[in-house]
C-alpha cells in the first residue's frame, strides 16, 4: 500500500456505484449527492482490501500468519496516525462512529457511575452522541445541552458558564452532518481543557477533508466517511481521562477495545486514510474541493425558491443544505432518487410523519422550512459536470412540484 | 421491497392532468390532519360521468403519485362508482403501497367520496 | 451470490494463504491448524464480497444507491437466519463474538442496573464472556461461575440449583474454543428456560460447524470462525428478554444496535453462512470432516509423550487439545511457526511467564500439563495429507525439545 | 518487529551442540525462578580455552535458541572472557531479543558466570 494521490483516479461515481434506478424514463448515470451520508470506495481502497483478503491469520496469534496480519493493521495505524496527527498508540480501531461515541460517552459515564456528575453536549449533535448523552443521564448524571445560534455554532461563552467541577465530559461535533457547519473547536476544546475537563469531539464528517489537531481529548472517526469502508472507524484517545471498555474479552487495541480485528475494513480505513492525507496536502485538491462546493452552492441557491441552510462562512464546501419554501425535502428527495440523483433530506424520516430537523430548528429555523430541508453532499470523485447536471435536475424537479402545488408559499 | 411501485414513480416523476380545470362541474379538496398531505381535485363531467380530471397535491412522493394516477382512472366513472371506491381498490390500482403510505390511498378514497358527494348535489346548490 | 457448496474448492489453505516463514531451513508451503482462532475467506466469500465492493449506498438512505446496499443486507440476512433456523428479523448484525457476548451481558446488566440481580456463567468460557461477567459484578450484580468436570462439561443439575429468582441471565458457551468440548447446551437451556430465566449461547465456535437449534434466548455468532471476515458477527435474538443497548446513534438493525453498518462484512458472512450450511446439509462433507478430525487426533496422539485433553466424545471433530509431558506449549508452537506449521497453544501468553488455560484448570489437569497444552484446529478446507504432514512434523518438533531436555517427565 | 532474530529462529529449530559431554572439565545449571527457564552447560577446555561446550535447556524458544548460541559463541573463550559476558553482549550477539525475552540475556549471563567460576575452581575441589 503506498500513499496515492487517489483522486488522480476521478471517474465520478458513476463507474463504481450502484445501479441507477431501472424505472421511470431516466436511466442516466447516477448523480451521488449523498457523501454526508456515505461514501464510494477510492479503487486504491478497494485495491489494498482486495489484496489483503490473502491475508487472513489472527491478528493475536503469535505465529507467521497471526505477524503477517498483525503487520497489516500495524499499517494502517501508521496511516491513520499521519492523518489525525497523532501516536498510532493513540489510534483504537472500533466499528465506526456510533460506537466510537458511545464508547466515549457511555464508557465515561460507567466509569464514573458510583460518583455521578455531569455531561455536556450541543444541541446539534448527531444521533450518535445525544442518544449516548441521554443515556447517561438515565444513568443517573446531569447533562447540559447547549444551544446553538443561527449558524449552528455553539458559543464558547455559555460552554465556560456551564462547566462545573464535576463535568465528566463535553462532547461537540467538528461539523454538522446536516449542514455542515463548524463549531469553533478550538475555542470549546480549550475552554474544556482549562476546566480540566476531558473534551470529545466527534469529527466524523471532518476526518479526511479537514486537518484535526485536536492535542487533547478523544476523536471519534468513521472510514465510510471518507471514501473507506463501513463499518470500520477508530477513536483517537490523547487524554488519560479514564474510560470504561464496553466490549469485553481479549486485550486487542491496547486493552481498550475487545474482539477479533476487522482486518479487510482496518486495511481499507488506512488507505483511506493515507489518500485523504494526500489530497490534504495537495493544494489543487484543496483548490478544486472548494470550487466545487461554491459551484453547487451557487447553482442550488439560485434555484427558484430556494433558501440555503448551511452557513456562508465557517462551513464544509461538500455541503449545502438547501430548502424549497413550501415544498416538502422527503418529497425533493424521492423524486430525484427515481431520476437517479442520490441525495438525503434533512430530516431521517422513514414514516408519513416526516419529523422537522432537530438540527435546523435548534438553529431557529420555523419547522416547514426545515421539513423543506434537502442536503446535497459532494466528495473528492465529484466532477464538476455532475454538479451542473444535479443543479438542472433538481430545478426541473423543484419547478414540477411547485405547479403540482399552485405556487411558492402557499402551502 | 421497493418502497414504491413502478405505476407510482411514473406518475411522480412526470405527473399527469396537473393543474385546476377552470370552471369544473365538481371539485373537492381533503387534508390529511396526521402528515398535512392535501389533495385538490377538479373535473368536468359529461353524460353523468367525469371525462376531464386534474389535481394539485401536497404531500409525499406517494401522495403525488396516488393523486396523478387517480386523475387518470375516473375518468369515465359516475359518482355511485366514485362512491364505491375503498381504500384496497386504490392500493391496488397504484401498484402497492409501502408501510406508512397507507395514508395515500385514505385521501384518496376521501377525496373521491366527497367528489360523489359534490356531484350528487343538484347544480344549484353551489 | 449463490448457495454455494464450496468445499469443492478445498485446495489446502496454502494457496490463499499468508507467506510461510521466509526464515529458518523450511520454507515448504504453510499449514494452518489455527482454525478455531481464525478461518480464511472461502473463495466464495471472497467473490461475494468483492462483488459487492460495487455497491456502496448508506443502507438507511431512503434512495436507490440505498435500497441497493439495504438489499445486499437483506440477503446477508437470510442465510443467516437459515444457518441459525431463525427468523430474520432475529438476526442483529454485529462487529463479532466479543461484542455479541457483551451486549448481552452487559446489556442485561444495565437494563437490570437499579434493580440488580444474579447472573450465572461456567468456569470455561471466552474471555469474551467472562470479562464481560465480571464487570456486571462490578456493577453490583451478584456472579455464579459454574465448575466442569474432567471433559469440561457443566452439569445440568448443578445449574438449577445454583439458579435464583432474581437471575438475570445464564451464559454458557456450545463448544469450547480450546478443547472442543460440548456443553450438554440443550439440556442446560431447558433448566434456564423452566425456570423462565434468559439463556445466553455463545455459539463462536460452532456456528458453520454445528446445528444450532435452540429455540430461545440469545445466540452469539463470528464471521471468521467459519471461513467469513473478521470483525462481523451476529446476536441471534429468539426471546424477548430486555437488553439494554450499548452503541447509540440510529435505529439500524431493528433499533438493537446503531451504527451505519459493516456492508462487506455483512455480505462476507452472509456468504459464509450459505456455504456451511451447504456443508451441514451434505453428508459426504460430514464424514470428510469427522474422518480428518479422527485421523489428527490418531496422529498426535501416538507422538510419544502425547496426552490428549479434549474429550473422546462430544468433541468438535475439528478440535485437538494435547499436552505433551514435560514440554512448554508454548514452546512447541513458535518452533512449529518456524516451520510453518500455525497451531496455538493453550495458554494466550504473549509474555516470558506463560499462565496455565483457564479452561484445562478448570477440568483439573495440573498446572504443567496444562502448559504443554497445544491446540490444532482444522477446517473444511484442510487436506488429509496436511494431516499427515503436521503430525510428522510435531513429531520431530517434540522428538528435538525432548532431546535438549534430557528426557520425558524429566522437566 | 519480529519476536525472534532469524539467529534464534535457526537456532531452536537447528539447535548446536545438544546434550551433555561425559566428564566435562567444568559445569553450570541454573534456573529463572519466575519464568521457570533452565539451562545448563557442559564444556571441556584445553590451553585454558573452552574447545568444546554442550547445553541442555527447558524454557521458551528464546531461551532453547539463545543455549544453543552459546555453546558456540564461547568455544575459544577463557574463564576472564565469560565472565565479562554481560546481558547487552548476548543480546547483541544473538541478533536481538523482543521485550519479555530479556530473561534469556539473564539467564545466558547467570550460566556463562557460574562457568567461569566453575573453570576457576581448583580441579581437585571438584
Ligand atoms: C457527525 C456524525 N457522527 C456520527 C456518525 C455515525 O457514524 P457511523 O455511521 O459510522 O456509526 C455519523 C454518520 O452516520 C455522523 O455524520
Ligand atoms: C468461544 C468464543 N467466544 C467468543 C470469541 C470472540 O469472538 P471475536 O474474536 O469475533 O470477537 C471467540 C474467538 O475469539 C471464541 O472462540
Amino acid at each position: 500500500m503506498h500513499l496515492q494521490t487517489t483522486y488522480e483516479h476521478r471517474k465520478g461515481v458513476n463507474d463504481v456505484t450502484c445501479p441507477p434506478p431501472q424505472r421511470g424514463r431516466e436511466r442516466g448515470p447516477a448523480l451521488y449527492f449523498d457523501n454526508n451520508a456515505t461514501t464510494p470506495l477510492l479503487p486504491s481502497v478497494r485495491a489494498a482490501m482486495s489484496e489483503a483478503m490473502e491475508t487472513f491469520g489472527n491478528p493475536s496469534s503469535v505465529h507467521f500468519c497471526g505477524e503477517a496480519a498483525a503487520a497489516l493493521i500495524d499499517h494502517a495505524r501508521a496511516f491513520v496516525a499521519v492523518l489525525l496527527a497523532c501516536d498510532p498508540e493513540q489510534v483504537v480501531f472500533n466499528s465506526g462512529g456510533s460506537e466510537g461515541a458511545s464508547s466515549v460517552i457511555v464508557g465515561t459515564g460507567l466509569y464514573h457511575l458510583r460518583d455521578g456528575g455531569h455531561f455536556i453536549t450541543s444541541a446539534v449533535e448527531h444521533p450518535a452522541v445525544l442518544r449516548a448523552c441521554e443515556f447517561v443521564r438515565e444513568l443517573g448524571f446531569e447533562l447540559s445541552v447547549l444551544p446553538v445560534d443561527g449558524a449552528g455554532r455553539v458559543d464558547p461563552g455559555t460552554l465556560q458558564t456551564v462547566l462545573r467541577p464535576d463535568t465528566r465530559l463535553v462532547s461537540i461535533m467538528h461539523a454538522n452532518n446536516e449542514t455542515g457547519a463548524f463549531q469553533p473547536l478550538y475555542a470549546l476544546s480549550r475552554v474544556a481543557r482549562e476546566a480540566g475537563v476531558p473534551f470529545h469531539c466527534d469529527a466524523v464528517q471532518t476526518a479526511g477533508k479537514e486537518r484535526i489537531g485536536l492535542a487533547e481529548g478523544f476523536v471519534t472517526i468513521s472510514g465510510h466517511k471518507f471514501h473507506g469502508p463501513k463499518g470500520v472507524g477508530a477513536l483517537v484517545v490523547r487524554t488519560d481521562a479514564p474510560l470504561q471498555k464496553l466490549i469485553f474479552g481479549g486485550e486487542q487495541e491496547h486493552d481498550r477495545r475487545a474482539g477479533t480485528e476487522n482486518l479487510l475494513g482496518i486495511v481499507g480505513l488506512g488507505a483511506a486514510a493515507g489518500a485523504a492525507r494526500a489530497r490534504l496536502e495537495d493544494p489543487n485538491e484543496q483548490f478544486r474541493r472548494k470550487s466545487i462546493g461554491d459551484r453547487l452552492r451557487a447553482g442550488l441557491s439560485s434555484i427558484h425558491g430556494a433558501v440555503v441552510n448551511s452557513p456562508t462562512e465557517g462551513c464544509l464546501p461538500e455541503t449545502v443544505n438547501v430548502s424549497f419554501e413550501g415544498l416538502r425535502g422527503d418529497t425533493i428527495v424521492d423524486v430525484l432518487s427515481a431520476r437517479g440523483v442520490a441525495v438525503s433530506s434533512g430530516s431521517a424520516c422513514h414514516s408519513a410523519h416526516p419529523d422537522p430537523s432537530h438540527v435546523l430548528l435548534a438553529m431557529g429555523l420555523p419547522a416547514d422550512r426545515a421539513l423543506g430541508a434537502v442536503r446535497f453532499s459532494s466528495s473528492c470523485l465529484t466532477r464538476r459536470d455532475e454538479v451542473d447536471e444535479v443543479v438542472e435536475i433538481t430545478e426541473q424537479t423543484v419547478r414540477q412540484l411547485y405547479a403540482t402545488w399552485r405556487s411558492v408559499g402557499t402551502a | 421491497m421497493a418502497r414504491f411501485s413502478d405505476e407510482i414513480i411514473e406518475h411522480f416523476t412526470h405527473p399527469k392532468n396537473v393543474g385546476e380545470l377552470p370552471e369544473p362541474d365538481a371539485d373537492a379538496s381533503v387534508a390529511d390532519p396526521v402528515c398535512g398531505d392535501q389533495v385538490h381535485l377538479t373535473v368536468r363531467v359529461g353524460d353523468g360521468r367525469i371525462c376531464e380530471a386534474r389535481f394539485l397535491a401536497h404531500g409525499c412522493a406517494a401522495a403525488l403519485g396516488t393523486a396523478s394516477i387517480v386523475t387518470a382512472w375516473i375518468v369515465g366513472m359516475g359518482p355511485e362508482d366514485l362512491a364505491r371506491v375503498d381504500e384496497a381498490t386504490v392500493t391496488q390500482r397504484v401498484g402497492g403501497l409501502a408501510p406508512g403510505q397507507s395514508h395515500c390511498a385514505r385521501l384518496a378514497v376521501e377525496v373521491l367520496h366527497a367528489l360523489a358527494d359534490d356531484l350528487r348535489t343538484p347544480q344549484g346548490s353551489e
